[in-house]
């Protein structure tokens, strides 16, 4: 049983130590013209944990995600993120305070190798000056080889040494997943978001991409906030759930909570095995 | 009082080069709506279209340069003349034929490609059209005559007279002009929103794979829309080398009309048509009343600052429907 | 089959970072460096420099230029002739004005100058896209040019409108003026060449490059995951107009001598440059040079065959190269979009595996 | 004769020598590992340290003189650091089998009663964990990958670098004590325990002293003239003696680079990478190296196969004898230039063998072709006889006097003799010590004089003086009229074809031979994508009329040459079949070593021999599997029985069937 309330976290099932809310989204409503996308949605995703967001097609799963990812903004409500609020932010200036994301559609650079795009993901760890990268000798070049280390170790994480110079145009789809996930991770963000990571894999892809969200959150601690459709999937991972249903919160709680919980049944676990 | 009346005039002159452009863009965006090309070898193909007039008219021998090259000959014309109309007639067949050609030797191979190569491909089809048109009929200035009335229309310039003490002059050609324009820019929008073909070329617009899937022949449309674009070019071939003469300068009509389909958006019929006017009113009114503060010749590029700026505050052009980013 | 790689391994990232990582290739990359440097400037003459050589390094660094902006930032730009033209009009008006400063720090400041220009004419480019842009650029060309056209400062109110360039020397060296001797023109533009090369080769492999190619690639993705696509889009443009900048002040003080806007710096020397890329290889180094070299051989070629060996008039020649051109532009798109670059590479994967097919 | 100007004096063990090492090489590369996408180098220098680090944080732990220390792992440096660690520690050093199922493990370890472990990762910690219900020695686990592992209770659990640490941290306190231990070494302490995994019964322990190590790495070391600026990779199975000696003996000796790849699916890379200049590969990897060769080439275009084919026959008729320093005339020569410009060169390159000087191969007999094959390229290729009980090397072929068919001349300091019953005895330095707590085994197969049985029937050839193996001596029989029955003479034959996998010769005490065959997937699955032949599984291939048609051939063949040799011709296979199934080590079927456990297989398909000899032309059967996961199932197929034809005396043998 899990006491969400205390500000100081609780204690999950398998014994690991949830902290403080790092996010906390309040009353968010979106809207695209006329369409709500999001009605006043709040939930929080706290230090540590495994948030899933789940809820048919079409209940405005994707936009929650672009919403804490700073690409949507919302027209009300409040995006509060490590205790401060967030305004209204670019893309970028989000990403620098340390959240990192894969996509629905995978969004790889596919005109460069694994190892290039896994380095954009360190961008922002990046800040040798142009001069100093047109001369590359000296601080570029430390810089490059130290950055290469650390997304190094992350090729090493994710079992992908194989494919490192591979343009990734050229990978299948399950390691264009993975390499994504990579890119991600290189970023050291500490709130990852994961749009759909299972979508269209087989069962045995499915199997390593989940055992690499639970080594990604045990071995980095990162606070992870997935959006998966595979039910099973998701309940096995995620520490908390929120269900969206045409843009409204109809559930949140544990995975047990929320499977007991009647709404969610009627809109979501009815049609979910189709 | 003065300045308003020239103002006026330089207004209408505008609107009727506006309406050329107009024309022009057209053959672009129909071509790019039915096959996401964005064809900019459309104005070297009004220039390869009067050539081929004049030629035909003439009775050019084609390649007679080339021949008379490699077999030493001095042969160059066949010593007839045809009739306009006749002419005419052979012009667009001739156009048609490229037209076939094109779909079959180029765009077929470069299905699927990004729209940026594509239009890569067409520059290269430009310069190749160029130097068949030169090579075919020899790049000297050629003098254009269908028949088209031209000179500076009295009654106008009497009716002004009468009107405002002060007679305008308007080109009769450009009147004709500006009606064939008007006309043929009606029949395309009839075409494309009344007739079957039409339909198919705009279901083929918006989505390949729907349109293939109701068994519309891509190829089909593809030749039909290349040749409408040849004729269109055609027209325009025939009135701007009516009124300067045929030129490679004929080919830069194609340069005017990208800020033109800028300002209208690449798929916009309608847009084209009110981009064209902008356009033309704009770049004659400037160059009137800005232009000899400093130094004139302001037609090159005022269209496209034009078309910059408008684009910087409204990317998507002025009809063109509002993009909604997602990822 | 003439790799040899079996004991090439690498103890360190520097190793294995560096441009050349096969051994033979960096050994093919000295051998020419050897050959540019050491050799050629003692033998070249008047035709093969001005011909060939001088034009051909002159374009390639044009072409590097484009090749930042379209091949790595994903920017297309039709401007390149009109940039040149700043680049040039830069030059001489700094030659002209502060005659006993070096000619090299003018042509890097007339670089500088155009990097400026061409950010100016970037800007849009945060709003519009893909060919929305090109076109676009195609607005710096033509005001450009009728810029220097009209406003007679740039041309020093010479009666001509044409601008001339004054005999400047390095160490002592006329490398521009009616008295350069061919190797000075050479040996300048070569070593610009390089550098820059050199340059451009830092830049696309580090932090910029990959912020200009995942623009390229996907500029949403890259927006999120934290590239800023002001600073992106406009480094590109800037640095791309720098190159391009030093290029047409190189054409115009050091190959031209003299030049008159229109002719020199017209819109086909934007689609020079721009199927120098296309044909060459886009987002390549190496390719810039191998479509400068291309395109500044083949009609040197065509008028010698056409015109020298057939004996046919030169203006038919020339059309007849237009034909040409256009096709291979058709064919190079159709048959390889990633130009003479990717060819090199597939050639070179192939000698790689030799014997094995793959 | 060892060293004058060494610092530690006599070179009396592991340790000594690491240090003259360090003294004489300090700088020069000793281990390199392809981690993180660059080969991270150690030199002698920084190597020792680490193991210093390592030995003292062991004796931190509480590892004790005398104790034994399993190691399970893939080939890494800090393995083969640890072994030496445990050394300087007094203790014994015990490589496992990494992919050594839970219970062979735990004989093992219940058997040397290791106290310390230090395990790869997480998959051997679990192992271990497993196993530990019933092996209650293990006092300390310690891994060197941390991925994974820290939900891990720690309380007899330590990472590797964290034990360096803490060494690193104790090296005042046990600095000494680590160095009195250290020089208390000498030539009779033992330098490693090593199973091996006996084609019959459990495994023993063989215990192998600094003397067997050291003299037989110097001699051999000498022997192939090994510097210090060789390159090895290091490949094989560290609890296999070849890989002790290649990587730790003889890379101690000689002072060369161990080079250790990324992990087995990058294997070919990094071994192209590195180029290796002293190589060692059982005859299965040349084999397999050869097949893809084939392979690759056949899609290759009409050109380049002409290229191939013309220049591997200049090759065969020119290659050999240039290796072997014979006179070649100035045509040949050039042709063969041409060839290793455009082929041979090449090729070596992509195998990643252009650098190799002196390569071994062993363990099972070598078909000529491929032999010939690696020769002909100008590869010193050469085979060696030995076993773990000599530390390997009994015989091996010198520089010149190579070919297929022998395996060499005694290796310096060895003798050799052959027993009267055809059996190869021999006595070295190298001579292990004992069996491990198996007194009775030692005595049996080590005399007094230390004369050891290798269990190999072979014969000294009077004109070469090389030594020829013809099978193992208890496999040796007779047939029912009494004429010689050697099965692995014949099997090897028929495995010289890429087709065929394995074969099982049956027959002994028996009227006439038959056989068991296993096809080789990885060919036969390739001919059948060429043919288009649709299979879906192993077994449904293996049925396969044409397939079988095919093995038919090469039985015959096989047949036509034993025939020749009248001393074996009746070992001629008159009937065989096709398995349904890969004779497979977690079956239990062949060693981890991939020896076939004869004993085993004839009796887990004895419904099959007798189907072989009641002259029924199919049989169905069902055989019991196990899949990787440990989990067992049971397959069910008919099986087609293949007559074959023989030739000379053997058609005299009677048929039941007939």
């Amino acid at each position: 049983m899990t006491q969400v309330q205390e500000q100081d976290g609780y204690v999950t099932a398998d014994g690991r130590q949830i902290g403080p809310v790092l996010m906390d989204l309040r009353d968010i409503t979106l809207r695209f013209g006329g369409v709500e996308a999001i009605k006043k949605i709040s939930f929080d995703i706290r230090e540590g944990e495994i948030r899933a967001i789940i809820g048919p097609n079409g209940a405005g799963k994707s936009s929650m995600l672009n919403v804490i990812s700073g690409f949507y903004h919302p027209q009300e409500g409040e995006v509060w993120f490590k205790g401060y609020r967030r305004g209204p932010m670019k893309p970028y200036e989000v990403a620098r305070l340390g959240v990192a994301r894969t996509f629905q559609n995978i969004a790889l650079f596919d005109g460069m190798t694994v190892l290039d795009n896994i380095m954009t993901g360190r961008l922002n760890k990046m800040s040798s000056g142009i001069l100093s990268q047109a001369i590359w000798w000296g601080s570029a070049e430390r810089e490059e080889n130290h950055n290469r280390e650390q997304v190094e170790k992350i090729i090493d994480f994710l079992e992908i040494q194989n494919i490192r110079k591979t343009p990734v145009g050229r990978l299948p789809y399950g390691l264009k997943k993975r390499v994504e996930l990579a890119r991600a991770l290189a970023a050291e963000p500490q709130l990852l978001l994961l749009d759909e990571p299972m979508a269209g894999m087989n069962v045995e892809e499915k199997e390593d991409m989940s055992r690499f969200i639970l080594d990604v959150n045990d071995e980095f601690g990162t606070t992870i906030a997935l959006i998966e459709h595979d039910m099973g999937v998701v309940m096995d991972l995620s520490d908390r759930v929120v269900v969206m249903d045409y843009g409204r919160k109809i559930g949140d709680g544990t995975p047990d909570e929320v499977r007991n919980n009647k709404e969610v049944i009627d809109a979501y676990l009815g049609v979910a095995h189709d | 009082m003065d300045q308003l009346i020239y103002a006026a005039e330089v207004f209408l002159n505008g609107l009727m080069t506006g309406v050329m452009y107009a024309l022009v863009a057209l053959g672009f965006v129909l071509i790019f709506k039915a096959s996401g090309v964005f064809n900019y070898a459309q104005g070297v193909l009004a220039l390869f279209a009067a050539l081929t007039l004049v030629g035909i008219q003439q009775g050019q021998v084609p390649f007679a340069h080339l021949i008379n090259a490699v077999l030493g000959t001095h042969i160059e014309s066949f010593g007839w003349t045809v009739p306009a109309f006749l002419a005419v007639l052979l012009t667009a067949l001739v156009m048609i034929l490229l037209a076939f050609l094109i779909e079959k030797l180029v765009l077929q191979h470069l299905v699927g490609q990004e729209p940026i190569i594509l239009f890569m491909a067409t520059i290269g089809l430009a310069y190749f059209l160029e130097g068949l048109g030169d090579v075919m009929w020899g790049a000297d200035i050629k003098r254009l005559d269908v028949g088209l009335p031209q000179g500076i229309s009295d009654s106008i310039e009497t009716v002004t007279d009468q009107w405002f003490g002060y007679g305008f002059f308007i080109d009769r050609l450009d009147i004709w002009a500006t009606a064939i324009a008007a006309l043929l820019v009606a029949a395309l929008v009839a075409f494309s929103q009344f007739t079957k073909q039409g339909r198919a070329m705009r279901a083929v617009a918006d989505d390949h794979q729907a349109a293939l899937s109701v068994g519309i022949s891509l190829r089909f449309i593809w030749v039909m829309v290349w040749s409408i674009a040849g004729f269109v070019a055609l027209v325009a071939g025939i009135m701007w080398g009516t009124k300067s003469g045929v030129q490679f300068s004929l080919s830069l009509i194609a340069l005017k009309a990208l800020p033109v389909l800028m300002l209208g958006g690449f798929t916009s019929i309608p847009g084209a048509i009110v981009g064209g006017l902008i356009i033309g009113v704009g770049e004659k009114l400037f160059e009137f009343l800005i232009g000899p503060m400093i130094g004139g010749a302001t037609e090159n590029w005022f269209a496209y600052v034009l078309a910059l700026i408008f684009l910087v505050f409204r990317p998507q052009g002025l009809f063109g429907e509002r993009i909604i980013e997602r990822v | 089959m003439l790799y040899r790689e079996a004991g090439d391994f690498k103890t360190s990232y520097r190793e294995d970072g560096q441009t050349f990582p096969i051994r033979l290739d960096r050994w093919g990359y000295y051998a020419i460096l050897v050959v540019a440097f050491g050799i050629i400037p003692f033998v070249i003459n008047d035709y093969w420099a001005s011909a060939v050589l001088v034009p051909f390094l002159i374009y390639a660094i044009a072409a590097l230029g484009l090749n930042i902006l379209t091949g790595y930032g994903g920017q297309v730009s039709l401007g390149t002739g009109g940039f040149m033209a700043v680049g040039a009009y830069a030059v001489y008006k700094l030659m002209t004005a502060f005659p006993d400063v070096s000619i090299v720090i003018h042509i890097l400041l007339a670089g500088g100058i155009t990097a400026f220009v061409g950010m100016l004419f970037g800007l849009p480019s945060l709003r519009i896209k893909g060919f929305y842009l090109a076109v676009a650029t195609l607005a710096a060309q033509f005001f450009l040019v009728w810029l220097f056209n009209k406003v007679p400062w740039f041309y020093n109110y010479s009666a001509s409108g044409q601008i001339n360039a004054p005999e400047r020397t390095v160490l002592g060296w006329a490398v521009t003026g009616p008295a350069t001797s061919a190797s000075a023109k050479y040996m300048i533009c070569l070593c610009f060449a390089f550098v820059l090369a050199w340059v451009a080769r830092n830049l696309t492999r580090g932090t910029l490059g990959r912020k200009w190619m995942a623009i390229r690639d996907m500029d949403i993705a890259a927006e999120i995951i934290g590239v800023n696509p002001l600073t992106a889009k406009l480094s590109a443009f800037a640095i791309s107009s720098f190159f391009v900048g030093i290029a047409g002040a190189l054409l115009f003080s050091v190959y031209l001598g003299a030049a008159e806007v229109g002719e020199a710096f017209g819109i086909n020397k934007s689609f020079l440059v721009l199927f120098m890329i296309i044909i060459g290889g886009l987002g390549s180094i190496f390719g810039s040079f191998a479509g400068a070299a291309f395109m500044v051989l083949l009609p040197v070629m065509l008028k010698n065959l056409l015109v020298g060996t057939m004996g046919w008039p030169t203006d038919l020649a020339a059309h007849i190269e237009l034909m040409i051109v256009g096709t291979l532009i058709v064919f190079f798109l159709i048959v390889e979009p990633h130009g003479l670059a990717r060819l090199w590479a597939l050639t070179k994967e192939k000698l790689r595996l030799w014997p094995f097919p793959h | 004769m060892t060293d004058p100007q060494t610092p530690t004096g006599e070179l009396l063990s592991v340790p000594a020598l690491l240090a003259r090492n360090v003294a004489r090489y300090g700088n020069r590369p000793a281990y390199r590992e392809k981690e993180f996408g660059i080969w991270q180098s150690w030199t002698w220098a920084e190597a020792a340290e680490e193991i210093r680090a390592m030995a003292l944080g062991f004796m931190a732990l509480g590892l004790k003189q005398g104790d034994y220390v399993a190691i399970i792992g893939r080939n890494r440096p800090a393995h083969y650091w640890g072994m030496i660690a445990a050394q300087m520690c007094g203790a014994i050093p015990v490589p496992l089998y990494q992919d050594a199922v839970a219970e062979e493990m735990a004989y093992v370890l219940e058997h040397c009663g290791a106290r310390f472990v230090l395990c790869g990762d997480q998959e051997q910690v679990d192992k271990v964990l497993e196993v530990e219900e019933t092996v209650k020695a293990v006092d300390q686990i310690i891994y060197t990958d941390r991925r994974g592992m820290r939900k891990y209770d720690h309380s007899r659990m330590n990472a590797l670098d964290d034990v360096q640490a803490e060494g690193r941290a104790a090296a005042q306190r046990l600095g000494p004590e680590l160095d009195a231990r250290a020089a208390a070494l000498d030539y009779d302490s033992t330098c490693v325990m090593l199973y091996t995994s006996g084609t019959t019964g459990k495994p023993k322990g063989v215990v192998l002293s600094n003397r067997n190590i050291i003299e037989t790495a110097r001699n051999s070391a000498e022997f192939d003239h090994l510097r210090q600026s060789e390159e090895i990779v290091a490949y094989l199975p560290m609890a296999w003696v070849g890989d002790f000696i290649f990587s730790l003996g003889q890379a101690m000796w000689a002072g060369f680079t161990v080079n250790c790849p990324e992990g087995a699916h990058t294997m070919m890379t990094d071994m192209r990478e590195i180029g290796p200049t002293y190589f060692f590969a059982p005859p299965r990897v040349f084999e397999g190296q050869l097949t893809t060769v084939m392979i690759r080439m056949e899609d290759a275009g009409r050109f380049k196969k002409w290229l191939f084919r013309h220049f591997m026959a200049v090759a065969q008729r020119v290659g050999p004898a240039l290796l072997d320093g014979k006179p070649v005339g100035p045509v040949d020569r050039l042709s063969y230039a041409l060839g290793k410009l455009f082929v041979y060169g090449p090729l070596k390159n992509t195998l990643g063998l252009s650098r190799v000087r002196v390569g071994y191969t062993a363990g099972e007999a070598i078909g000529p072709e491929i032999f010939d094959f690696y020769r002909s390229m100008g590869i010193n290729l050469k085979q060696l006889y030995g076993q773990t009980e000599a530390s390997v090397f009994i015989t091996q072929q010198p520089d010149g006097q190579v070919r297929s068919d022998t395996v060499g001349v005694p290796s310096p300091g060895v003798e050799v003799r052959i027993g009267e019953n055809g059996e190869v005895f021999y006595r070295s330095p190298g001579t292990f010590v004992a069996y491990y707590k198996n007194a009775e085994s030692t005595a049996s197969t080590k005399d007094p004089e230390g004369w050891v049985a290798t269990g190999d029937a072979g014969f000294f050839e009077e004109t070469t003086g090389h030594l020829r193996i013809i099978d193992r001596a208890k496999d040796v029989g007779k047939m029912a009229d009494g004429s010689m029955f050697a099965p692995k003479f014949v099997e090897n034959k028929l495995k010289f074809y890429p087709n065929i996998l394995e074969a099982v010769l049956i027959g002994n005490g028996r009227d006439y031979c038959t056989a068991m065959i296993n096809i080789d997937l990885g060919a036969v699955g390739n001919w059948a994508e060429r043919n288009n032949i649709a299979y879906a599984s192993y077994q449904e291939l293996a049925g396969h009329p044409q397939v079988y048609a095919t093995i038919k051939e090469h039985v015959e063949a096989v047949n036509r040459s034993v025939a020749d040799d009248e001393m074996l011709s009746g070992c001629q296979v008159h009937r065989f079949l096709v398995l349904h199934k890969e004779l497979d080590p977690d079956d239990g079927e062949m060693t981890r070593t991939r020896k076939v456990r004869r004993a085993v297989v004839s009796d887990k398909f004895s419904d099959l021999v007798d189907a072989l000899y009641d002259g029924s032309d199919s049989v169905h059967t069902e055989t019991e599997v196990t899949y990787e996961d440990g989990r067992k199932g049971k397959i069910s197929a008919t099986l087609k029985i293949e007559n074959a034809e023989v030739f000379g005396a053997a058609q005299g043998q009677k048929v039941a069937a007939q």
